[in-house]
């Protein structure tokens, strides 16, 4: 008999200690953000798609080593290089990211030795295409600094 | 008699009007209280606080197509929606909203109420049954098996306050309880009566009003997590939209009856602005604490609610019953 | 120690060896690791193991026994493992092409402090890989085993329910073997 | 409580719970034989994401297989990366400065919270409650803000690498992570009033959905729900990895069996967490967090290895064999819910389907963990 009322008190006491702790939060202020009216700044580290580096002639820092190209995991980025005649370097001619199959993970970053990719702060990313997202970064870095 | 056909008529259409309404915007209560518990804003979007909101979801209903799925039972499938929506409405005609504020008077207003009430139980088993659907099968037995065991501590309840009333009339009640805060029934001094139950009784009722309108922690009924979206499942467009629109005058009821029952209808507490908002005031508060209790606990089961019921409800609500009963012979 | 108590009834599976365990027993320290045939090629890996139980560095390789026994031996070490308070890591197969043969690896473990980590593994040709299941012994295996025969194609006889898990039920092709082509 | 029911076998009927309903929390598909709402049978039928990540291994190097691992348990990717990394370091034997050291038990002990916080809040959902998840959300976030200021990303980080990680702590991270476990704390206060004491949970989850240890034994199980069951078994105290034996903290065993028992190992588990965090930033040394030559093409010396880590959900092994080439020969992944699952089916029977589903709920599922 002790046990069937103690029980109910206990209970009904539990749901009111509920109850109040969902009234507190009633009256706290909002913590949410209105997305498309207010947005979070990206943290220095936030890693977006890829971007290329220029150097300070505005060319690109790429050697062609291709050693992104070997590290990435899903095979999404494909560039291409040529020696102009004379030259000891290799130019870069065209350097195509296929966002389409990106993780993010971040290994072609890791494996340059040169500095000359970067990530960029970019999450606006919506499509209903998917040619939108093959992206020649060699374009986007011309369209950049011109 | 004529004249009283028309009273009738006029009541059912500001009935139906009072019910589209409250239940077009208790969903939007529903959303700004459950948004701002759980520390966000709820709808903003559409008009002033998302004030439009409402409407536009009831045009979004209808415009949708009604889809009745193959192989259910025609008929029962179709009526099942109205079944849940029109009990209720005619629920309210009894309904005493002030001293004059009332459609018509019945000295079995009570009554009606729990008739037309019961009935909401059969449209869920209707729809259940005729959906085909096993989530909406299940969920319809369980909303039927709960209402059983739900309208027994219900009325006896009911029975302790018509005693101690003496008239199951609505208005009757209402007046027996007149005289302010400390007259009204869920206090254990009203009627110069010391019965310390009836706190107890009152929230016997509540509890019980809850499981009745189907409302979490007793939303066995359409159990999202268990059982998709319970016995309205197959439905969609306003055949969906009518079951809803049923749930919530089903809380209007249950508060006003609440209200009507213990806590004195429209009796201003200490002699306040007498007047109808008493009564608003009283059924909006009991409104937002079923909105309050929703987004607080989780549910029960089926188990727990059929024992909640019968081996704690029924032998207090029981009790009190005797408990009155010997307190009036006394006094 | 519990590796002392299930190293002497694990040999007992091998009677040939039961009066000279110095045979079978060979300990793996951690420095001999990267072994000399490693470095020599892979024709040097060729040569199968024999059956017999090793011990192993824990440090170097994560297990303390290693157990390569025939088939018919299977049931009786999980059944002497189980009744050792040992659970069921997981199961799995390898493709040994060159040796044509696929191997049935089972690793064991136990909850308690006394760590123990036994691998049992069991080899069986190619063209027909038929083991014994141990859904007998350890409920558990039921699933291992149904992943291990999406995967490999091993067939596990008296095996209740012996239906692709992870591939689609019609599925014909066995993805982890190293000739498939998808 | 449920009494035990004599099932009809011959009146039953089959319910389809999947691939696609609320309770399950991905696409994974039951086929419970019914007898009422009483389970007679049920049989769980999982795949519908698979992905042969063991398939993808073989063909990658061991570095590119990095982002793999965290796309196997999104909620708590960093145990799983760390013992990918763990398994591979053993074998080839790379050196790990110990400042990486502690900040990946740092950052895994963060990530256990936040995956517990998720389990905690779509636990109470299943049950019916809502408002808990949205607390638990805004916790979490405050985690993976945390963690996404150092690794980059919010949910599948690449945060690892061979030897060290991909980038240092900085101040900020260690006092968003002090002020964290303070308000952690408080808010596992708040759940335990507003959730673990709450007699409508209390009462569905006691007694509910017993799981022994013989069951435990049988199928595997491991992680909160042996530790439900009464089992001490947690790999950071039993083989120690990494940096954990310099820790201080407890493993929460419960030896109810029932699915509040492994309601509570999971709370408590959180607040342990919290303890490590708090360690492991008083201790935190300093000092690189890579070697000083990073192993640029890994290849393991031929052999086969494994290697265990307590992940969210129980004990995750990996095992390595190689041959010797830049490929792994073969590669396994022994991941915990895959086991625990497996139980769900004898545990079931005879159990009504509001107590199945929350029994699945306790077992703390994420299906592309299971299917891999």
């Amino acid at each position: 008999m002790y046990r069937y009322f103690s029980e109910i008190f206990s209970g009904l006491w539990s749901l009111i200690v509920g109850m109040r702790i969902t009234l507190v939060e009633f009256f706290k202020p909002n913590i949410t953000l209105h997305y498309p009216h207010q947005t979070v700044k990206m943290p220095a580290r936030y890693r977006g798609h890829i971007e290329l580096i220029a150097d300070e002639e505005g060319k690109p820092r790429c050697v062609v080593c291709g050693m992104c190209e070997k590290a990435c995991p899903s095979g999404c980025i494909t560039l291409e290089g040529e020696k102009p005649e004379g030259s000891k370097k290799k130019v870069l001619t065209s350097y195509k990211l296929d966002f389409t199959k990106c993780s993010l993970c971040g290994s072609c970053v890791d494996s340059c030795n040169f500095g000359a990719v970067e990530y960029s702060k970019e999450y606006n990313l919506a499509s209903t295409r998917k040619e939108d997202y093959h992206f020649d970064l060699l374009k986007r870095l011309e369209d950049r600094h011109s | 008699m004529t004249l009283t056909f028309l009273n009738i008529f006029i009541a059912v259409v500001i009935a139906i009007a009072f019910v589209a309404a409250n239940a077009a915007y208790l969903v939007w209560c529903e959303r700004k209280g459950a948004g701002f518990i759980q520390r966000r804003p709820g709808p903003t979007e559409n008009g002033l606080w998302g004030l439009l909101q409402p409407p536009v979801d009831g045009i979004k209903l209808m415009t949708k197509q009604l889809m009745i799925p193959g192989g259910v039972d025609k008929i029962v499938f179709i009526i099942a929606p109205v079944l849940a929506m029109f009990p209720t409405i005619i629920s309210f005609v009894t309904i005493p909203f002030s001293d004059q504020i009332v459609a018509h008077n019945m000295n079995i207003g009570l009554l009606m109420i729990f008739v037309f009430g019961s009935m909401s139980a059969m449209a869920l088993l209707m729809a259940g049954w005729s959906s085909r659907n096993k989530f909406a099968m299940i969920s319809s037995v369980r909303a039927v098996s709960q209402a059983v065991a739900y309208e027994i501590p219900m009325l006896v309840t009911t029975i302790t306050v018509v005693m101690i009333a003496g008239s199951m009339d609505l208005m009757e009640i209402v007046h027996k309880q007149g005289g302010g805060f400390w007259h009204w029934n869920i206090w254990p001094l009203q009627n110069g009566l010391f019965n310390v139950l009836m706190p107890f009784s009152f929230l016997i009722f509540f509890i019980c009003s809850l499981a009745e309108t189907n409302r979490a922690p007793f939303d066995l009924g359409e159990a999202e997590s268990e059982l998709v979206a319970g016995y309205h499942t197959e439905y969609s467009s306003m055949g969906f939209g009518l079951f809803f629109m049923g749930e919530y005058a089903n809380i209007v009821i249950g508060a006003c009856l609440t209200t009507i029952l213990f806590l004195g209808g429209w009796d201003c507490p200490f002699g306040l602005f007498p007047g109808v908002w008493w009564f608003l005031l009283k059924i909006y508060f009991l409104i937002f604490t079923f909105i309050w209790i929703r987004w607080t606990f989780p549910r029960t089961t089926i188990y727990s609610l059929l024992n909640l019921s019968w081996k704690v409800l029924i032998p207090i609500s029981l009790f009190n019953l005797l408990l009155t009963a010997g307190l009036l012979k006394v006094f | 120690m519990i590796i002392e108590t299930v190293t002497s009834q694990l040999l007992e599976l091998f009677p040939e060896y039961a009066q000279a365990t110095e045979h079978v027993v060979e300990i793996v320290a951690l420095e001999e690791q990267p072994s000399p045939e490693a470095k020599k090629g892979k024709k040097e890996q060729l040569v199968t193991r024999q059956n017999g139980l090793k011990n192993c560095s824990y440090d170097a390789c994560g297990y303390h026994l290693d157990l390569q026994l025939s088939t018919g031996q299977l049931l009786a070490a999980t059944a002497l493992l189980f009744k050792n308070g040992f659970f069921l890591e997981t199961i799995t197969g390898v493709d040994w092409i060159k040796e044509k043969q696929l191997e049935a690896v089972y690793d064991f473990s136990r909850y308690d402090f006394d760590l123990c980590r036994v691998v049992v593994r069991t080899r069986v040709p190619r063209e027909n890989p038929a083991i014994p299941t141990i859904t007998g012994i350890y409920s558990g295996a039921s699933w291992h085993e149904r992943e291990t025969h999406d995967f490999f194609g091993i067939k596990f006889q008296g095996h209740p329910h012996l239906i692709p898990l992870l591939l689609p039920e019609d599925a014909d092709f066995h993805p982890l073997l190293k000739d498939f082509k998808a | 409580m449920t009494e035990p029911i004599v099932l009809q076998p011959d009146e039953t009927f089959v319910l389809n719970v999947g691939p696609q309903h609320p309770a399950t929390h991905g696409v994974l598909r039951v086929k419970m034989t019914m007898d009422g709402e009483y389970i007679y049978n049920a049989e769980t039928v999982i795949g519908y994401i698979h992905r042969m990540h063991e398939k993808m291994a073989e063909n990658r190097t061991y570095s590119q297989y990095l982002p793999n691992l965290s796309r196997l348990d999104y909620l708590s990717a960093m145990a799983y990366s760390h013992g990918y990394v763990l398994a591979v370091e053993k074998a080839a034997a790379i050196e790990v400065p110990e400042r990486a050291e502690y900040i990946r038990a740092i950052t895994v002990e963060l990530n256990r919270i936040s995956s517990h916080l998720v389990w905690f809040g779509a636990f109470v959902l299943d049950l019916g409650g809502f408002s808990p998840l949205m607390y638990a959300f805004d916790d979490r976030e405050q985690i993976l803000d945390l963690l996404e200021g150092i690794t980059g990303s919010r949910l599948t980080y690449c945060y690892f690498r061979f030897g060290g990680i991909y980038n240092d702590i900085d101040e900020d991270f260690i006092q968003g992570t002090r002020q964290f476990i303070k308000r952690m704390r408080k808010a596992l206060k708040m759940y335990r009033k507003l959730v673990t004491t709450n007699i409508i949970l209390i009462k569905r989850l006691k007694g509910i959905a017993p799981v022994s240890v013989d069951m435990c034994q049988r199928y595997g199980a491991t992680g909160p729900v042996a530790r439900g069951s009464g089992i001490n078994y947690d790999v950071r105290k039993n083989e120690p990895y990494s940096v954990y034996s310099d820790f201080d903290f407890d493993v929460p065993v419960f030896t109810e069996c029932d699915a509040y028992a492994r309601y509570n190992v999971r709370m408590e588990e959180m607040e342990q967490s919290l303890r490590i965090i708090e360690q492991g930033l008083d201790k935190l040394p300093d000092g690189p967090v890579n070697p000083e030559k990073k192993p640029k093409a890994i290849k393991l010396p031929p052999g086969d290895y494994y290697s265990t880590v307590e992940a969210g959900r129980g004990s995750f092994g990996i095992r390595i064999v190689s041959d010797g080439d830049k490929n792994p020969y073969r590669l396994k992944l022994r991941t915990p819910t895959f086991s625990n699952m497996h139980l769900f089916d004898e545990a079931c029977r005879g159990m009504l389907i509001a107590d199945a589903l929350a029994f699945m709920g306790s077992l703390d599922l994420v299906i592309p963990e299971m299917d891999r």
